[in-house]
């Protein structure tokens, strides 16, 4: 396996819906504690439906790409769709990660999960 | 060069200035012409290669190291992702991560250039050694973690006293007592954890005896996340008392990875500029401006060494250049680190591991572990 | 060379050999200067740098192997012992040890060029090895305990499974799935030990799954003490199977310590000889004839590294060289292992490791210690 | 320290009293099996006491200097003195081993002790 999949190189060198949208419906952060990445995702609903999302990530170019994946990935789901997301979905859909590479799938969930939770219980359920 | 870097620390000044000249103006050239991003930067401030072969490798745009810390870091590469081998960062937990990606031919010249250094200034071929730094086996892209661990290769023992966040001075104690009589004893990792295990062998009023032969080498900030500041003559005094080794011999290292450089400290304690590396030093109000020899202003590097990125780099680190000969007998760029530039974050990889260390300290406190155990670590902040 | 390795195996045939016949003959003078023992030799062959310089490599006076094992050790060196740095020897218990002595300038340049040899050929910049390999810590003198060491530093976290002279593959296989899926995974040792891990995988039915990336790099005799020779490509296909790696990534290097020489498998298993050094197969009978490309014959090997003394080995290895382009895209000189010397003990480090291994189980067994804890060494056998 | 002292330097290079007694009144060998480092002790008695010795020895620089050193030192010593060396006594008379080089001392003592045995039970007593 090389590196980086495919979609990763993509979107690590031509990232899609990088920002922070004004006034998001909901939005959460996760930081990696060990190797330092973080990820930010605001998303603006419609219909009980995530319509619009941005991000903006810091750290490795696995966790860069799966952000930019991510971001245009949760457009059209709702928060039961984000929370069932594990793992091995984000790996999966990023086109696989390399060993190493594995704490970005992580990274990924968690932010799904925290929106997730914003949705339901914070600004998104408002 | 870094082949013959023996012979090449020797040259007459004007043979190694045109040297390192022809290394750095080549890959600025190549910079040049792959990298959109920076040619744009090149353009606007009306420099190409022909200007920079007219006058000098000042004229070199240079790279504030906040840009390593953006989220479009894909701007920076002058080499599609795919070739990028290594990323490693230079901060641990807090703060955005500085990320330098390396290609293959940038990662085997870094690693060969780091061997042959330490090779030069250390003449390591065997030995114990004690790591008082975080491991890469649980950082694998902390960048200090990675120069350190490279010494590894040398040494015929290598054992690392810091779990996790949390520093086991006992442990290394024990380690450097028993490797006693039957090999030399060398103890690497940054200023303040070095100084953590001095201060316990003060506390136990112990003092142990590596001999002659033993190194203690140093890496990361002096500066300490309290705004303390750790004195070098102090600690090197403390060092040589506590360990039983010559002043001589405890040398700190400065480089930053965005960089690719590591100054490395002789006997002398001067820190050498390798000749693949130029080092410029700037106005602090206006980095576009050289200042003389022996003014202190903020530090610029350009590499020779890396195809990945133009790591023509303006750091936060203000200091002094000289250059010429040592006492040592090496000649070239020497520089000293003063301070962190004003307004910048004190953020080097050491720091954050400071804090990080105290932290756990305190939690391992609160919930009152037994001794012996390592805390673990409170579990991801998410959100 | 060393530091542009990846540019140097590219050249064509002509320049390359020509950048070697400058290296080797330039330290051909030098020893020939510095080494009266050498100078003798040479006087009595009627051989001077001349001689060379018209005659070509194959007509500088070998050394056989032998000498190093000689008590009057002192006479080889061109060097004073006051410059020797690091001594390694080519074989552990039985049989008189062949010794190695470099000087700082040697051990530098051998381990920048393994350094620049591994990267070239493994590409290693992290993940995790597991040693089947004395450790320098138990063997610091040991040339293959250093050679596979050297990886140490290239990888995040290592892991020595041969305690003492005693095999844990239960902990060899634990480390290997500890670490899987988190980094990759690479297993370095002599033929017969990773034979040995294979082995207790086929008993225990397991097939582990290191991956794509993974590589199980292999240094050492392939004959075994007893006699019998492990099949380099059932092993191939064994280790494939059961580590779940593919076959191309599992290298062998052939080397030996007196020559500095270490010669890497590429993926498509020819063993290339780097070009700071020159092979020569000569005549079983006569070797001061040189045979042709691809006709088997007695090993030699001339360094351009080695300055300590003349590292123009004629070893007790017969072997094939040929040279050219190889599917890989690497050019120079290629050699094949056939078979130790009719008359030359078998004798190398791998073959002494696998006697004393199989001493010490068959003493574990029967003392009948608990399993689990590592069997202690018998006692020093004085007289 | 330099790494070898001066008279491990002296005696590696111009090692003295190098070979094997015919006949020899006395002899030990001793192997170092970690290190592989080998000495092959010679003697011959006069007055119980030693008037000649030779040595062989392989291995590193230093055990090879240790040897010849020992090799003259024995001279004049009787059985008893030489049961009485250790590994400390070696190591001050060969100028000093760095961290590394002290199995030398132990290879060393080995032999002396096994000489004073050949010489108190084996040909040497006869």
């Amino acid at each position: 396996m090389a590196r980086f999949s495919d979609e990763i190189v993509e979107h690590f060198t031509h990232p899609k819906n990088v920002g922070e949208l004004p006034e998001p419906d909901a939005d959460a952060s996760v930081v990696d504690p060990v190797c330092g990445g973080q990820v930010h995702l605001t998303v603006r609903m419609g219909d009980g439906r995530i319509c619009e999302a941005r991000f903006v990530a810091y750290g490795c170019a696995a966790a860069l790409g799966t952000a930019s994946i991510v971001a245009e990935w949760v457009v059209g789901m709702g928060p039961e769709d984000l929370a069932s997301l594990d793992e091995a979905a984000v790996t999966q859909r990023v086109g696989g990660l390399a060993p190493g590479q594995s704490h970005c799938a992580r990274l990924a969930m968690e932010v799904l999960h925290a929106l997730a939770d914003d949705l339901r219980t914070g600004k998104g359920s408002e | 060069m870094i082949c013959a870097l023996d012979s090449a620390s020797r040259l007459p000044d004007a043979d190694r200035r045109e040297a390192t000249a022809r290394l750095v103006m080549r890959l600025f050239a190549y910079h040049y012409e792959c990298n959109s991003f920076y040619r744009r930067r090149c353009e606007d401030a009306g420099v190409d290669p022909r200007t920079v072969m007219s006058r000098g490798l000042a004229a070199i745009p240079l790279l504030p190291v906040g840009l390593f810390k953006q989220s479009n870091a894909h701007l920076l590469l002058s080499r599609p992702l795919e070739e990028v081998e290594l990323e490693i960062r230079s901060t641990g937990t807090g703060g955005v991560p500085s990320v330098a990606r390396r290609d293959t031919k940038t990662t085997t010249a870094v690693a060969l250039a780091l061997m042959a250094q330490y090779r030069e200034f250390f003449s390591i071929s065997g030995g114990a050694g004690l790591f008082l730094c975080p491991s890469p086996a649980e950082n694998p892209e902390m960048g200090l973690a990675k120069v350190f661990n490279l010494f590894c290769g040398l040494l015929d023992r290598s054992h690392y006293a810091l779990h996790g966040y949390s520093v086991r001075e006992d442990e290394a104690v024990e380690f450097l007592v028993h490797e006693q009589g039957s090999t030399v004893r060398h103890v690497f990792g940054p200023p303040f954890l070095v100084n953590r295990l001095l201060d316990y062998l003060v506390k136990s009023g112990s003092e142990l005896k590596l001999g002659e032969g033993s190194l203690v080498v140093t890496l990361g900030g002096w500066k300490r996340y309290t705004g303390a500041t750790i004195d070098e003559r102090r600690f090197r005094e403390k060092a040589a008392r506590r360990l039983g080794i010559e002043q001589a011999n405890i040398r700190d290292m400065y480089g930053l990875i965005e960089s690719d450089m590591l100054a490395i400290e002789c006997e002398h304690h001067h820190k050498h500029v390798p000749p693949w590396c130029h080092v410029s030093v700037r106005d602090i109000f206006d980095p576009s401006r050289e200042v003389p020899d022996g003014t202190r202003g903020v530090i610029a590097v350009s590499s020779g060494l890396n195809t990945s990125y133009p790591a023509f780099i303006l750091t936060e680190d203000v200091g002094v250049r000289r250059e010429g000969g040592c006492e040592c007998g090496r000649r070239g760029q020497m520089i000293s680190f003063s301070r962190r530039l004003k307004g910048a974050e004190v953020g080097c990889c050491a720091v954050n591991i400071e804090r990080e260390i105290d932290t756990v300290s305190a939690w391992a406190r609160d919930v009152a572990i037994e001794p012996g155990s390592p805390p673990r670590r409170p579990a991801s902040p998410a959100r």
